[in-house]
């Protein structure tokens, strides 16, 4: 027996596999050079820092490998530099504080407006548009109740529970009023907010949103909600993208994470009979016409999950973005046009 | 050479051995039995009647009754092998590991090479195995493969009354300690067996019925099981070898190799249950092993991954049969590569 | 995500359910420690300190030392279980079931079963598993195929901190007798894992990294042994795939197929003794249900055929490593039929 | 005692003894599967215990377990049909006569493992003292079984862990074919208690009056105490170790006097008779009434349906996969 020894376990402990986001969806969304991998730079276990170097592709597989090599040298060099300078902004972490109680997470990148995720997912579903739009805004991703790093306790799951949250949360960050962003379910919660808030919200964009007098697919939501093992969760994921090859291990990996943890379960089924199905018999018109803030719409053409209004039911304050090749995640599928159009309302809206 | 069966081939065995070397003991719950009692000396001669006779030849020191313990009698058993006596210890029946595994699984079979080769463990554990007897889920298991994941154990699954004979001597006189399986079903089993004593030498399949079409490896009951599907086979005109590896540690690997590399063809059958059994052990060896020879997928028959059942239908339907052999082997004659 | 020992997050998971569910107790040889003694009631916390804290927070009539005494402690958890508690055991070594093995495996893997279901056995007996600190023979054993071998018991081998979380949540819930085997050398190891609680499913094994040329299966710590060799063989341009079943039984062998139909290779890494073992169970399904899509043999690689050595240098050569884990991948990529 | 107690006591004494003794003629014609470990003669020792047991008491049998069974209050026709191996008994088949269990009447199988039983009754006990219930475990344990380091052991955590055990060795004078007194050193179960700090009693077992006066007062101190004890019961049995055992370990004559000497039932009789407890006509009611339930479910169960045989599959796990 051992009293109170430690077992020597150092030399084989590991490092954590890579973090999904960085590795699986830029390569699979960001790359868009069409081009073969030629060399593997980064290998799974090594954690890499967000712009840090994969691999190197090239229009030929047969480019000489030793100006791959120079490539790589040079590349590593400059990346070192950068990060060096941007220092701790890249360090930014997540903070959960006690809003009502209730404890909510949120990260908080440069200066400006705010963002709201979707159902299901958490403020990582802003990874390709925090950082980007951070450039020139203080910008909050956070996550809403029984998401992410937030408490996994609802009392009804509403929306006006989902908003009032939100609204205590930037009360207690010192946020009096905002851009508001929201994809899916977090799109319905801004309709909400902007409902009972109006004076708060200084614009709405919404992304393949629910709350915005549609319906959101049931198969869909029943399936999200009822899969805990990767075989049953894989085809729902699937019908997230335009593209389903975009779904991949770390990501399902990922999501199974999130939906095991204890309450979620019963949460997000509180919410989808609450919140998203309570609210699809309504109309565009009926819902969005009541706001008078600048309000734009993106919506992917593939979108499986959430029906796209039709652009002729839409009330005349809204503007419509239809982008192709794009499912129900128009911000990780397309995230550089989801951040031009974000940037051109909030600023227009501003100046 | 006479007909018995395989209950006095068992008997003959202990029996000459004991005469041959005096270090020999038997060690057990009622070996003898009527201890204490006020009746016969020789009441019961173990539950299944193998040992009768012995304690009125050799006498109560080396015929030895024991209260109900087994672990003592492991541990007693394993400190006389290992300081000069020839113990066979009877663990009445294999679901008995239970209570004494400790004495078999982390003292006897760890004794020399925790030594440093200072020990010597010459100690046989006769023990029966095996369903068929309504026995239900504490007395029926076929338990052999957990002692044959053991380095330090050799395994015997006797098939029939001759092996049995010349397996038990041969386990007597080894100088390891070996688990010695008697399939209870078998006990009544008649075959031709000398009167006199002989080895059968661990390691060494015997190949029952050879056949170009398919190999059959079988274990203890389960041989007598595939021979009749082989001769309902064969006339079919698909003939099958049969092995039976009679020592399952050590195994004759390269007899079944062997035969695979002719037939292509593999089903292993077992009564033990089915994960990280026998049929599982040889199969995979076979895929590692003869992966070039084989035309078809290497077929498993056991019992499916559930306790014993006691009702008769029920433990009918559990363990396997020639019927499922031939269903297996007719499957793996559809399939191919 | 707050990063955390594997120790850790079994003490919060201990916490956590015992929190939940007041039916959930603790049973186990200086769990606690300290009682009966003059000084600390909490000396202890388990001999690797995976339960200290816990009698502070919960008593001594949930948290209970016990006398060394496995049979006892152990049957006594069987009856609890099926008088309505939900004990978590720790048996301290997996090496020690053998002092209670009748409980573990004729008791509370047959109970349901033999009593037509009439009583579940909700119970989980939490063991540390594996080799590496030079605990020898006796204590460094990796026993999971003889727990997988026997229908009734679940059997548990996490490979990180958040996965031992989530599955000690998942055993603790579960109904049935499950065995969580925790690896020694894997205690200190960190990683994120949540706070909240959460259940990873049983059966549902964890693809670590994709590749298309080999599937290399692998349990417990050889999880990291099988990942240091993939990263080195994917310098050499071989991709392997990576999988960890999290639970041996039940087997998740759906995923397994699938990754073997598209590498068409297999090699399967376990820490254990070569025989009637988990590889070889591994093995023998795919080369049953996955013949057709094997283009080389399928290789094992585990420890020898002997008990494990105590010197360091023997230890070291005993466990399977990325050497040996390469060597074989290579093998069978090289493969020509 | 009050009388109706009596009656049940008597009852489930001579319940036991027609279903065992018919047992022992259906065996001999091949009519039943497996082994049988009958009962005969120690009927008063498992009724005296559970007179004295109470609704949410547990009892943990062994291999000789239809007495055990039946005294606890188990149903007499499920216990023939599972002891048939047919699809209504107590569990469905999948037991037979060495497992049998009923959680309704809180009797816990019947375990082939000897001396088992006594650490599972530890468990028993410690969720009882758990919940605060006020229950009592009472393992069965043979005596030959009493020489399994497991039930010292148990003896031992019970008495460390103050569990409200009361440990009953039916010393029936025999292990299988070895007879008690060699096998136990020093002789006396009860002797044992001492040395794990709990008191221990011997009586003799053929006396169902002295059994549960016995009883009584240890499972009443478990109970107010939650701590341990012992009790020994001797009585010999009448048949062998299972049914097909030649018994030639046994003296000359040796049955003969027990059945004469020893048997439970006349000592009872004669005993509430010649106190006026109870009269011949009230036993002669219960006589008949056994006596016509035994004819028909062994009439019965000759005919019952046998399991499905998709039921191999079943509760191997209760939350399958």
């Amino acid at each position: 027996m051992l009293p109170g020894s430690k077992a020597r376990a150092s030399r084989f402990l590991l490092v954590r596999i890579v973090e999904v986001e960085t590795e699986k969806i830029v390569n699979a969304v960001e790359a868009d050079t069409a081009g073969i991998l030629v060399r593997r730079v980064a290998e799974e276990g090594d954690t890499i820092v967000v712009g840090g170097l994969l691999g190197v592709m090239a229009e030929r597989a047969e480019i000489a490998d030793d100006s791959v090599d120079v490539f790589v040298a040079e590349y590593q060099e400059h990346f070192k530099s950068v990060a060096a300078e941007e220092g701790t902004e890249r360090s930014a972490e997540p903070v959960d504080i006690e809003v009502g109680g209730r404890k909510m997470r949120y990260l908080e990148l440069g200066s400006g407006e705010k963002t709201i995720d979707g159902m299901g997912g958490d403020l990582n579903g802003w990874m390709f548009n925090q950082p980007a739009l951070a450039e020139h805004y203080r910008v909050l991703a956070l996550d809403l109740l029984a998401h992410g790093g937030s408490v996994k306790e609802l009392e009804t799951g509403s929306l006006e529970e989902l908003a009032a949250a939100v609204l205590v949360l930037l009360d207690a960050v010192g946020v009096d009023e905002a851009h508001f962003v929201g994809h899916s379910l977090g799109g319905a919660v801004t309709v909400q907010l902007a409902a009972e808030a109006g004076d708060r919200v200084n614009s709405v964009t919404l992304i393949g949103s629910a709350g915005a007098g549609t319906p959101v697919s049931r198969s869909y939501i029943d399936g999200f909600i009822g899969a805990n093992r990767r075989k049953d969760l894989k085809p729902i994921l699937k019908q997230l993208f335009a593209d389903p090859e975009l779904v991949n291990r770390d990501m399902i990996n990922d999501v199974l994470k999130a939906k095991r943890l204890d309450g979620v379960e019963v949460c997000w089924r509180k919410i989808a009979d609450a919140s998203i199905f309570s609210v699809e018999d309504l109309t565009p018109e009926a819902v969005l016409g009541k706001l008078s803030m600048p309000l734009q719409i993106i919506w992917g053409k593939e979108d499986r999950v959430a029906t796209r209004p039709e652009e002729r039911s839409m009330p005349e304050n809204v503007v419509m973005h239809v982008l192709d090749d794009v499912g129900h995640m128009p911000q990780l599928e397309a995230a550089g046009v989801v951040n031009d159009l974000i940037k051109t309302l909030v600023d227009g809206g501003n100046s | 050479m006479t007909t018995v069966s395989m209950r006095e081939a068992l008997n003959q065995a202990m029996h000459a051995e004991m005469r041959r070397d005096e270090r020999v003991i038997l060690i057990g719950e009622d070996v003898a039995g009527g201890l204490g009692g006020t009746g016969e000396d020789d009441a019961m001669g173990g539950v299944f009647g193998v040992s009768q006779g012995l304690v009125g030849e050799f006498g109560r020191e080396r015929v030895i009754d024991t209260p109900i313990t087994e672990s003592a009698i492991m541990g007693m058993a394993a400190g006389a092998a290992m300081t000069g006596m020839r113990p066979i210890a009877e663990l009445m029946f294999i679901d008995f590991m239970g209570v004494c595994f400790d004495l078999l699984f982390n003292q006897a079979a760890k004794f020399r090479y925790m030594f440093g080769g200072k020990a010597v463990t010459p100690l046989v554990v006769r023990t029966t195995i095996g369903a068929g007897f309504r026995a239900a889920a504490q007395h029926s298991q076929s338990l052999h493969a957990i002692f044959t994941h053991i380095p330090g154990l050799k395994v015997v699954v006797p098939s029939n009354a001759y092996d049995a004979k010349g397996l038990l001597i041969e386990a007597i006189r080894d100088d390891d300690p070996v688990i010695f399986c008697e399939h209870k079903v078998l006990y009544d089993t008649v075959g031709d067996v000398p009167e006199e004593s002989y080895r059968i030498p661990f390691g060494e399949a015997n190949i029952v019925r050879s056949g170009g079409d398919v190999t059959i490896v079988a274990l203890a009951r389960m041989v007598n099981f595939a021979v009749k599907a082989a001769a309902t086979l064969a006339e079919k005109g698909i003939e099958c070898t049969v092995i039976d590896p009679r020592t399952i540690s050590p195994l004759d690997l390269d007899t079944i190799v062997d035969s695979v590399e002719e037939t292509g063809r593999l089903v292993v059958v077992d009564e033990g249950y089915p994960r990280c059994g026998l049929a599982s052990d040889i199969a995979s060896e076979v895929a590692e092993h003869a992966f070039g020879a084989l035309k078809a997928p290497i077929k498993k028959v056991t019992p499916p991954h559930t306790p014993v059942p006691f009702s008769p239908v029920l433990e009918d339907a559990y363990i396997p049969n020639d019927d499922d052999i031939v269903e297996a082997v007719q499957a793996t004659l559809a399939a191919g590569r | 995500m707050p990063l955390k020992t594997f120790r850790q997050a079994i003490n919060d998971t201990l916490v956590q359910e015992m929190q939940r569910d007041v039916r959930v107790i603790l049973i186990g040889e200086d769990i606690a420690g300290g009682t009966g003694c003059e000084g600390d009631g909490d000396a202890w916390g388990g001999p690797l300190g995976v339960t200290k804290g816990l009698i502070s927070e919960f008593g001594p009539d949930r948290v209970l030392d016990t006398p060394i005494s496995e049979a006892a402690f152990m049957g006594a958890a069987v009856g609890a279980a099926m008088n309505g508690l939900r004990p978590v055991v720790d048996l301290m070594f997996n090496d020690f079931v053998s002092v209670c093995f009748d409980q573990v495996c004729n008791q509370a893997a047959k109970c349901h079963y033999m009593y037509g279901g009439q009583n579940s056995v909700p119970m989980t007996i939490r063991a540390n598993t594996g080799a590496g600190i030079s605990t020898a023979a006796q204590h460094s054993q990796s026993l999971h195929p003889v727990f997988s071998f026997f229908p009734g018991l679940k059997v548990v081998v996490p490979t990180s901190p958040y996965e031992a979380k989530g599955l000690l949540t998942t055993a603790i819930r579960d109904d049935d007798p499950v065995i969580f085997l925790e690896t020694k050398l894997l205690y200190d190891m960190e990683e994120d894992v949540p706070d909240e609680s959460y259940e990873i499913p049983f059966g549902e094994a964890n693809i670590l990294r994709e590749g298309g040329d080999v599937t290399i299966v692998a349990v417990g710590r050889m999880v990291h042994v099988a990942t240091e060799a993939s990263a080195a063989l994917a310098r050499k341009g071989i991709e392997c795939e990576i999988i960890d079943p999290r639970t041996t039984s039940p087997l998740d062998t759906e995923t397994i197929l699938e990754s073997v139909e598209e590498t068409g290779r297999l090699v399967i890494v376990d820490e254990t003794t070569p025989r009637c073992n988990f590889a070889t169970d591994v093995s023998a399904m795919v080369a049953q249900e996955g013949f057709a899509f094997l283009k080389a043999p399928i290789r094992m690689v585990t420890a020898p055929h002997t008990p494990i050595p105590f010197a360091p240098n023997l230890e070291q050569l005993y466990m399977p490593d990325p050497a040996k884990v390469s060597a074989a991948v290579q093998q069978v990529v090289g493969y020509q039929g | 005692m009050e009388k109706s107690k009596l009656l049940t006591a008597y009852r489930k004494m001579r319940t036991i003894r027609d279903f065992e003794e018919r047992m022992h003629v259906e065996f001999a014609t091949g009519g039943v599967p497996g082994f049988v470990h009958l009962y005969v003669g120690q009927e008063a020792c498992a009724v005296g215990v559970c007179s004295q047991l109470e609704g949410n008491d547990t009892l943990l049998g062994t291999h000789r377990g239809h007495g055990h069974a039946l005294a606890k209050g188990v149903d007499a026709r499920r216990l023939l049909f599972e002891i048939f191996g047919r699809a209504e008994g107590l569990c469905g088949g999948n037991a037979g006569s060495c497992h049998v269990h009923d959680s309704s009447v809180r009797y816990i199988g019947a375990n082939s493992g000897v001396g088992s039983g006594a650490a599972i009754a530890c468990g028993v006990a410690l969720a009882a003292k758990t919940r605060s219930d006020g229950a009592v475990a009472v393992p069965l344990i043979g005596e030959g079984a009493a020489n399994q380091g497991v039930v010292l052991e148990a003896m031992n955590l019970a008495s460390v862990w103050k569990l409200p055990v009361v440990f009953v060795f039916e010393n029936n004078g025999y292990a299988e074919a070895t007879g008690s007194d060699w096998a136990i050193a020093g002789g006396e179960l009860w002797g044992r208690a001492a040395a794990f700090d709990m008191p221990g009693v011997a009586v003799e077992g053929h006396d169902f009056f002295a059994v549960s006066e016995a009883a009584a007062e240890l499972i009443d101190r478990a109970r107010k105490e939650s701590r341990p004890a012992v009790l020994e019961l001797r009585q010999k049995r009448f048949y062998g170790h299972f049914e097909g055992d030649a018994q030639t370990y046994r003296g000359d004559g040796e049955v003969d006097y027990l059945r004469s000497e020893r048997d439970c039932l006349t000592i009872f009789t004669d005993r509430v008779i010649a106190e006026d407890w109870l009269t011949k006509e009230e036993l002669a009611v219960i006589d008949e009434e056994v006596t016509t339930l035994i004819a028909d479910i062994y009439e019965e169960v000759k005919e019952a349906a046998l399991p499905a045989e998709s039921r191999l599959f079943d509760n191997v796990y209760a939350s399958p996969y």
